[in-house]
């Protein structure tokens, strides 16, 4: 019999040799799915790893697609820090998007760049951080589960981008096409080294996120919460005030998230502007476990899988379901490795030397009785 | 620890090399010419994307597959600007001259690409928006959607036809008045009913309009949808269909009449052509029948009798008269209200950005 | 297949072997060691009581009896054949059945559901046969049950029936009771005993787990001892005394030689008047509690686990709100406030739970971390104030002899004395003017205790008012200036530490005598 | 419109909503088998993606309705599977695990369903599920005044539908036979509410978990193919259409309750599809409140209020299992 028992936790190079194992892993056996399909696997990793980094496109585009995981992962780890398990980063995104676009397509025509940009971020962050409160204080309040809860907000707010969408934001000059007009140039966001400026601002925050929660009371109070709410209010905090304001922070970063990407890419508002980052941004935290430049390496990574799916699609013709599947399995993988790091199976060790179990008759000689 | 350290190193070594060698291997170059398309859904998606891939496919057949290589991008949807931008970028870097974006609401995002990238030329299905390096080409679908009225009209016993409508769009609407006007010229009592999905595709949505349609009591849908879903819900229900895009004979045998489709391979095969040659230039094109760029599927064994005899005669007027046939005077909108006098035909402009529909037609346009 | 049929010969079954033979029973949980080559045995048709203090490895050698862990190393004999459980599954299948202490009943489900869980043959849910036989049993040891009833919506006593009957149910014969009297009014506690007299005559073996020597007494045919994972020994009831149980209990009065400075005379700091505290079931935990502490002063609580101390610790920091009652620190009524403002005030609290790291430390977070957890606040400003927080956890680290690679070490990684140290350090570091500490020198080992108590007399000589609660009585006699000793909540006497002994507390602690017998 | 045209508009809505929420209802069923063992899986959507092309696939192959369905459990029971040994053997997080499987789950449906697409229901299959084995000959009290019209009105709103429906009925009365009448369910209830009770009451908890995660797995998969099977009768990517969360969503709404389900799955249907309906009514089709737009938030807006309610009301059954998302591990201290 095999039992599972914690042991020791593993560090550095061994810790990385069994995540790196476990990444490897998954790709050979996604390599075998894809060669079982009738792909040539070599060809296909071979293109995954030319449109993510084979040339300065690939790597600008990477990055592109890096920002927004970047950020909502980072938005995502703090609330996870104190265990607020925020799985709508995607609504939040959505939300912030709004926000952005609200505040951006209503400003005064000659708006100086820098006031219309800095107002739309701004905006961005209050319509996450809105979004995020709203579950938050029920949570803080009156214990209602948020997990459950911001997965709801989710689709609440993507259904309410729809809504715009289609009614009062459809745009009159698409020829009745459903469609969101252009958010003003002025608040487009300007770019820096061929990319729009959305990840200078992901760095930053990244590094903000790690000076936050290692160096300010708040975040030091965030994490103890997450370890113990019995601690931290024995330790005189707050913990509604630390749930609240957390919340408060995750949404606002999630919203800038989303108006990063109004004003860096799609430049109009559509309930696909999430494109799914809120969730992928969940597996990313927790998988650096919730440790900002952790983050930044898994985000880019990310991205560039997701960039390289394209370009696999592009350069070999396999759909794009195939990178799916290589994101699934690699996840999988990277969970999975995670016991291996925390557990080990030993082989049962109390039995050394004695009987088997008691064998039937033992439990039928009480029987007989009745 | 499970995994030993020796195995671990091994695989890692495997990897690398593998894909190095990979990465080797996939960078020669070539000649040919690269073209991009991009597609809203997937290629065998049974109805818009299909259609276009099969037009490609023409196309590249007509050049020869040795000269041309294709960049394919499928399930871009059109509301997600980032990942249209991101399939735009990576075709330009793949090396793409010429890009076909196959859906209208790619617009936005092409005509801030085809900025950006001067070199590349784009071609933008249904749009209006141009630039030196940026078209717009389309078909007079509504020549053989008037046809297909035709079909419907003859067909219909109750007098109620359904439509299946994607969005509140020109194209739309210009189709769902043809197509009612067709119904009216072999049918003149008869009514075309119009639910919106507002999605172009979307068999489940597709499907519930068409149901609600027949509950109506509808006998016969058209659609202007890109999937068989409503077809197959007439089959369900015992009444009769009008496909879109491609023929769906096949999708749904026992209630199929016909289909206005599109063929889009002699377009695609002349402008790939013209960048090869260095001719591109922007056209707008609009072919209708007589181009060939848009049919009408074969009748099948469905239809009432004698369709085939008007379908005939009113094909040569089609061919020869163009959309004039269709948008002649007088026509009346739904108050009744004369929006084109006896002896006047609507102007392209007019048509390309019809937002009212003709008598006949029950349903609303949605306000903007 | 019911119980224990009367017409069975249970003098039959007395002859042959013990009913449970455990023998060189060892576990260990990472670095502590639960239980070390324990002896127990326990025959047909008797009541056997497992004594010891709190921390003594019963709850960890009757979860192995009930399957829930495996030990490490040992054998375990039922009815003289030899068995390895894997699963409670196992244990159940021989006739084990286990009422923990903390009611493993699933709450919204009715006392017949939560009875026949996990029993029965076929698919079906036979609920009328169910009931039946809980009516059986429920007349039959008078037991009054309504099977319909949630068991959320019962009583502590009821919820306890409900366990009592599904062990019955199950045909044990064999039935572990884990403090089954912990929660219990007297008038309950009667009829449970009634109940396992009633069990006993019809021949089960029944393990009772109690610190309540009077209940051993009363109840009880024989008793073994542990202490610090350790058998003691066994001994009939009848030819032994209370004194000479505590005395196995607790052990040999040892000389310490700690230190004891003078009281000061500083005045009252802690005047705490008619306590009373409840838990959310309305279960008095803390029953006007009434002391005085005063400046310079080391007042001792001693009471077995559960007695209250938690809840007096948790309402001195303003954690828990008492239902009534003053506590005045320098004539300031604290209750109310907030536990921020009491540390601002000067009150510090090291309270060591059951699992160490349950509250009062940061387990994932590294030393000068956990350091700051209190005084971060104190000062000014949204940053925290690293530098002096390792400059601190670097004095306390060299102070307390923390052995650990650095202050960036985490706690959780420390051993257990170490750990106790940190806290210590850090409360003692906020200049309290009150210091409560709970259980500081558990699992400590001898060298690093004395440091503690150093430490406690050095805050004591500055003119510290300190609560100590111990465990270990020889401890509490030889530092404290005086003893509270709590009973169920009570306070069952204050008496002199110099002139008190370990049985008159032993005899307090257990609700036998109170202060004036004692010290009699 | 006459009365008895409008009251039959009625009907063929009702009739609509009830088609429509066989997905929902059938998920429902598999995602409540799974959260009563405890364990919160929110791959829901991937596995009914899996279910779908798996179980089409082989119905395209085979032309075997039967073969299909145990092809769609098989497909989907793998995928949840791979859930189980992850979050109960290997300790992961349930969300991230519910996450991955999204992701994994559709991007192997996807995959396979490339092979499948433009391929219809098989004929014999699709005349299968064309059959209406409780509809009644009415043409006998057709004439009658008041009972013929309430008949008919019975007959088209209730009765006229297929094998798939009726059998996602009796499902769900056969899952709450399950979870409130047998032992096994009983102990499953146990399981989720207090995974240490039932340990000491000599529970398996593991293989409890493990069977109820693969069990619901294989509902979800039965759920997912009546899209491409009954419903759309071709294969189309993503075919279930993001029905997976709002299977999540109704799970909370109908509190965990097989019986339930069929009522919240039939008012979430009939939200999904009302908005065609009052399209054909203009008085209507003009408010906001009424387009399909914001009829779609809904079903999420009332799944809320039912997890708030349950906080404010303290009522336990409303929170669901007591030891939802919370891992157990017998050892663990």
């Amino acid at each position: 019999m095999i039992r599972i028992v914690r042991k020791e936790d593993m560090t550095g190079v061994r810790a990385a040799l069994v995540r790196f194992a476990s990444i490897v892993a998954a790709l050979v056996v996604s390599m075998l799915i894809v060669w079982i399909l009738g792909y040539d696997p070599l060809r296909t990793f071979g293109a995954i790893l030319q449109g993510s980094f084979g040339s300065k496109f690939g790597i600008l585009n990477t990055v592109v697609i890096a920002v927004p995981l970047l950020l909502a992962a980072l938005a995502v780890s703090v609330a996870f820090s104190m265990k607020f398990w925020n799985i709508g980063a995607e609504g939040q995104i959505v939300m912030g998007a709004f926000g952005a676009a609200a505040v951006s397509m209503n400003l005064p025509v000659g708006t100086p760049p820098v006031v219309a940009i800095l107002l739309s971020l701004l905006a961005g962050m209050v319509g996450g951080a809105v979004w995020a409160l709203i579950p938050g204080l029920f949570r803080a309040y009156l214990g209602t589960n948020e997990t459950l809860f911001t997965l709801m907000m989710n689709y609440i707010a993507i259904q309410w981008v729809v809504f715009l969408r289609n009614f009062l934001w459809k745009d009159p000059a698409a020829h009745g096409f459903p469609i969101i007009a252009t958010i003003p140039a002025n608040a487009f966001l300007p770019k820096v080294f061929g990319i729009h400026a959305g990840w200078i601002l992901a760095l930053a925050l990244a590094a903000a996120a790690y000076f936050f929660l290692r160096s300010t009371k708040l975040g030091y109070e965030i994490r103890v919460v997450g370890e113990s709410e019995r601690t931290a209010r024995y330790a005189g905090m707050d913990v509604r005030r630390v749930l609240v304001l957390g919340v408060l922070i995750s949404g606002a970063a999630a919203g800038l998230a989303g108006a990063v990407q109004l004003t860096g890419v799609t430049h109009t508002l559509s309930e696909s502007i999430g494109g799914g980052v809120g969730f992928t941004a969940i597996i990313i935290a927790w998988l650096s476990n919730l440790n900002a430049p952790a983050i930044v390496a898994t985000s880019f990574l990310f991205a560039a899988l997701k960039q390289g799916a394209m370009s696999m699609e592009l350069l070999v013709g396999s759909p794009s379901s195939l990178s799916d599947v290589v994101m699934g399995l690699v996840l999988m993988a990277a969970l999975a490795s995670e016991f291996f790091l925390r557990y080990r199976l030993v082989r049962e060790q109390g039995a050394k030397g004695r009987g088997p179990l008691a064998p039937p008759e033992a439990g039928t000689d009480r029987k007989e009785g009745s | 620890m499970s995994i030993r350290k020796p195995a671990v190193l091994v695989l890692a070594l495997v990897l690398v090399l593998a894909t190095l060698f990979a990465t080797g291997c996939t960078t020669g170059t070539t000649t040919k010419v690269k073209v991009g398309v991009l597609y809203i859904s997937t290629v065998d998606d049974g109805g818009w994307s299909q259609a276009h891939k099969r037009g490609i496919d023409a196309a590249v057949a007509e050049i020869g597959a040795s000269k041309v290589d294709l960049m394919e991008l499928q399930n871009i949807p059109d509301t997600d600007t980032a990942k249209t931008n991101a399939a735009i970028d990576q075709m330009v870097a793949a090396g793409c001259k010429i890009i076909f974006a196959t859906s209208f609401g790619y617009m936005d995002a092409v005509a801030a690409k085809a900025t950006q990238y001067p070199d590349v030329k784009f071609e933008h299905c249904s749009g209006y928006k141009t630039a030196a390096n940026l078209d717009n080409y389309f078909g007079q679908i509504e020549q053989p959607r008037y046809l297909s009225g035709i079909v419907a009209g003859m067909k219909s016993t109750t007098g109620k036809i359904g439509f299946v409508a994607a969005m509140p769009l020109p194209e739309v609407i210009r189709g769902i008045n043809a197509f009612t006007l067709g119904v009216l010229s072999v049918n003149p009592t008869a009514k075309v009913y119009v639910k919106w999905t507002n999605t172009w595709y979307g068999p489940d949505v597709e499907k519930e309009a068409a149901v609600s349609l027949l509950n109506e009591g509808c006998d016969v849908l058209a659609q202007h949808q890109d999937s068989p879903a409503a077809l197959k819900a007439a089959e369900e229900a015992g009444m009769f269909g009008i496909g879109y895009d491609n023929p769906m004979g096949t999708q749904a045998p026992k209630a199929y009449l016909t289909a206005p489709v599109w063929n889009w391979g002699a377009y695609y095969a002349y402008k790939i052509k013209a960048v090869m040659n260095g001719t591109w230039k922007v056209e707008q094109y609009w072919g209708g029948l007589k181009e060939g760029i848009v049919a009408l599927d074969t009748l099948s064994s469905l239809v009432a009798d004698g369709t085939q005899a008007k379908v005939d005669a009113v094909t040569t007027d089609l061919k020869a008269q163009g959309n004039d046939y269709i948008f002649k005077g007088p026509l009346k909108d739904q108050t009744g209200t004369v929006k084109v006098e006896a002896g006047k035909t609507m102007t392209r402009d007019e048509q390309m950005a019809m937002s009212w529909f003709v008598e006949g037609v029950v349903g609303e346009i949605p306000a903007s | 297949m019911p119980y224990l049929h009367p017409e069975q010969d249970t003098t039959e079954r007395r002859r042959i072997d013990p009913a449970i033979e455990m023998e060189g029973i060892s576990k260990t949980f990472g670095s502590v060691r639960a239980n070390h080559d324990i002896r127990f045995s326990v025959r047909h048709g008797e009541i056997h009581a497992l004594l010891g203090e709190n921390g003594s490895g019963k709850s960890t050698l009757m979860n192995i009896l009930s399957g829930i862990y495996m030990p490490d190393q040992g054998t375990i004999r039922l009815r003289g054949r030899e068995v390895v459980f894997r699963s409670p599954k196992d244990s159940i299948a021989l006739g084990i059945g286990m009422v923990h202490q903390h009611f493993k009943l699933v709450e919204p489900m009715t006392a017949c559901d939560n009875i026949s869980m996990g029993t029965g043959e076929g698919l079906l849910q036979a609920r009328g046969k169910a009931v039946s036989r809980i009516r059986e049993y429920s007349d039959r040891f008078g037991m009054p049950i309504d099977p319909d009833q949630k068991v959320s919506d019962m009583a502590v006593g009821e919820k306890q029936s409900v366990e009592i009957m599904k062990v019955l149910y199950r045909g044990a014969d064999i039935l572990v009771l884990d403090e089954p009297t912990a929660v219990l009014t007297p008038q309950e506690i009667e009829h449970l005993f009634a109940i396992l007299r009633r069990m006993r005559e019809e021949g089960a073996s029944i393990v009772f787990i109690s610190h309540k020597l009077n209940e051993v007494m009363d109840l009880c045919d024989r008793v073994t001892v542990l202490r610090k994972g350790e058998t003691v020994g066994t001994v009939d009831v009848r030819d032994t005394t209370p004194r000479h149980l505590i005395e196995m209990m607790v052990g040999r009065t040892v000389d310490l030689a700690i230190e004891r400075p003078p009281v000061g005379d500083d005045g009252i700091c802690l005047d705490v008047h008619g306590l009373i505290v409840r838990d959310v079931m309305g279960v008095k935990k803390l029953d006007d509690v009434t002391f005085r502490l005063s400046h310079g002063e080391i007042l001792g609580v001693a009471g077995l686990a559960g007695s209250g101390q938690k809840e007096l610790c948790e309402s001195i920091a303003g954690l828990l709100r008492p239902q009534s009652g003053r506590i005045l620190f320098h004539d300031h009524d604290i209750i109310g406030r907030s536990p921020r403002e009491i540390i601002r005030m000067g009150v510090s609290m090291s309270f060591i739970p059951e699992d160490r790291l349950g509250m009062g430390l940061v387990a994932s977070m590294d030393i000068a971390d956990n350091i700051m957890l209190k005084d971060y606040a104190l000062y000014g400003g949204f940053l925290l104030d690293r530098p002096s927080a390792r400059r601190k956890a670097q004095s306390i680290v060299e102070r307390l002899d923390i052995s650990t690679p650095g202050i960036f070490h985490p706690v959780r990684k420390l051993s257990g004395g170490n750990i106790q140290k940190v806290i210590l350090g850090r409360e003692i570091d906020l200049s309290p003017k009150l210091l409560v500490t709970a259980y500081a020198v558990r699992g400590l080992d001898i060298n690093s205790s004395y440091t503690i108590y150093h430490l406690l007399n050095e805050q004591k000589r500055k003119g510290v008012a300190i609560l100590y609660v111990g465990e270990d009585l020889d401890v509490l006699l030889e530092l404290c200036d005086r003893i509270l000793v709590l009973c169920g909540g009570r306070v069952t006497g204050i008496v002199d530490a110099r002139t008190a002994t370990k049985e008159d507390l032993g005899l307090m602690m257990t609700g036998l005598a109170a202060h004036g017998e004692a010290t009699a | 419109m006459d009365p008895t045209g409008f009251a039959m508009m009625i009907a063929l809505f009702l009739a609509s909503a009830i088609r429509i929420s066989i997905p929902l209802l059938i998920g429902t069923l598999g995602e409540t088998l799974t959260e009563r063992s405890g364990h919160l899986n929110l791959g829901v959507e991937g596995m009914m993606l899996l279910g779908a092309s798996t179980g089409f696939f082989v119905a395209v192959r085979t032309q075997n309705v039967l073969l299909a369905m145990l092809a769609a459990m098989g497909g989907a029971g793998a995928g949840a599977l791979l859930y189980a040994l992850m979050t109960v053997t290997f300790r992961a997080n349930q969300v991230v695990t519910g996450l991955a499987l999204t992701i994994f789950g559709a991007g192997v449906a996807n995959t396979l369903g490339k092979s499948v697409t433009n391929q219809s229901t098989p004929r014999n299959i699709q005349d299968l599920f064309a059959l209406q084995p409780l509809h009644p000959d009415l043409s006998g009290v057709q004439g009658i005044p008041v009972v013929g019209p309430v008949l008919q009105f019975i007959d088209t709103a209730f009765l006229q539908h297929n094998l798939y429906v009726y059998g996602a009925l009796v499902g769900s009365a056969l899952l709450a036979f399950y979870l409130y009448r047998t032992h096994s369910g009983l102990h499953l209830r146990a399981v989720g509410e207090n995974p240490a009770a039932a340990d000491a009451s000599g529970i398996r908890v593991v293989a409890m978990r493990y069977g109820a995660i693969v069990g619901g797995g294989m509902l979800c998969g039965l759920a997912g193919l009546y899209m491409p099977l009954v419903h759309i009768t071709t294969w189309v990517e993503n075919i279930t259409g993001g029905r997976g969360w709002i299977v999540v969503a109704l799970v909370i709404f109908v509190r965990w309750d097989p019986l339930k389900a069929i009522l919240g799955a039939f008012l979430f249907g009939a939200l999904e599809i009302v908005g065609f309906r009052l399209q054909a009514i203009p008085a209507l089709s003009g408010s906001i409140f009424f387009s399909q737009y914001v009829i779609d938030m809904y079903p999420y807006a009332m799944t809320i209020l039912v997890l708030i309610l349950a906080n404010v009301r303290r009522k336990k059954g409303w929170q669901g299992p007591g030891a939802l998302g919370v891992p157990y591990f017998r050892e663990e201290r």
